[in-house]
């Protein structure tokens, strides 16, 4: 299990190299979340964390999501303060000897995490208006879907 | 008792503080609640709709109901927007 | 579009750079398959293909992904020759402004691409023995998920 | 008419050939297949079960009734296992 809660940007590839390295590993899936601006109006993205709670929310939710599906191993970072559009916000990846497992286990701990890491997005405009980013409806029924 | 308050996102903006040591006999998280919601505009215009918020008690997710007897840290946010 | 059938190995940074790189771009998929060996027996993996049918049949395959989960991009790469226990195969990238398109679009993608791309897997066993590796019949039929 | 013939995994090891120009009057890939089972040993070992066969003409995927009256190319293979 490997958590990282970070300001810095992260490696894909030197993430992925730490994760499924046994022999038994057939499938990794990553999915890395990055700042969007659908409509040329973003300035930044601020990321607040809560810190003292960030790491063990990951790792439960990480170990949750191992047993569940049977992973080999699990990966999640997450940054937090000022990311500029197009920057990485986070990945999560899975390992797992069968590829549908991987595909579940990290399309699940996305839902997971959504509703359940404390993390805080706002955004800034290029207007100088900036606001609080809501849940989205969907986010907060995903996890129904398991 | 003394408890260490700690506020995020939007709860933590119109409060005006990170954090904060508070003394109350309340036991649970939403008798604290209501008795802050009565400590000035801020406050109150942070808890006005306690279902807008979300608590953490000593780093962990709970529901209003839970007793804050042996906490020593309440977090109160919105709900959350990771990943 | 980006698509590579080659011998050598492929770095997943450096891929991933390559896509996704628009500002609506917020979700990035990727799956990666390496040689697996649940019970060290395994010598070596060998991949043999067919040159003149892989890339047009790839790229038949990540166009039409693309279309069906209103991708922003799409990229494949397949290696073939002899590879040891522990090499990457393949990956799969799929770039999108929502998440969950992402992950459907990685996964139906492979979904098609293991009963549709022209590649076959021989194993080479420590005793000295081979044998071409048989289609799953859960493959076959993966299809009809979607 | 003269078509390019390709054999892949099993299918190739068991014709002894990768490829080979080879000259038909069949108008579908069964009836090619068919023929080319009678070659000897080694193709009807290849082309005893023709359901345990694919073939692609011109680089497309395509049934045993296919025409190949235009063809350049035949290739006959086991299922894929990619990816």
């Amino acid at each position: 299990m490997h958590i990282y809660v970070q300001e810095e940007d992260f490696s894909q590839d030197a993430l992925l190299r730490d994760i499924g390295k046994s022999s038994q590993t057939g499938a990794i899936v990553s999915f890395i979340g990055k700042v969007r601006d659908d409509t040329n109006t973003l300035h930044q993205l601020e990321i607040e964390h809560y810190p003292m709670m960030c790491k063990q929310a990951l790792r439960a939710m990480a170990e949750d999501v191992k047993k569940r599906f049977l992973l080999e191993d699990v990966l999640i970072v997450h940054r937090f303060g000022k990311l500029n559009v197009g920057e990485n916000i986070m990945m999560v990846a899975t390992a797992s000897s069968h590829r549908q497992a991987a595909f579940d286990g990290a399309n699940f701990l996305m839902d997971y995490l959504k509703s359940n890491a404390p993390f805080w997005k706002k955004e800034s405009f290029l207007d100088g208006t900036s606001k609080w980013v809501e849940p989205k409806e969907s986010d907060a029924h995903a996890m129904t879907r398991w | 008792m003394d408890v260490k308050l700690t506020y995020f996102a939007w709860v933590r903006e119109r409060i005006g503080l990170h954090d904060e040591t508070y003394t109350t006999s309340a036991t649970t998280a939403q008798e604290l609640a209501l008795e802050l919601k009565e400590r000035g505009e801020n406050y109150s215009a942070a808890f006005h709709d306690l279902t807008l918020i979300r608590i953490a008690i000593d780093h962990e997710m709970a529901q209003w109901s839970a007793c804050i007897k042996d906490a020593k840290e309440v977090a109160f946010f919105p709900p959350m927007t990771g990943g």
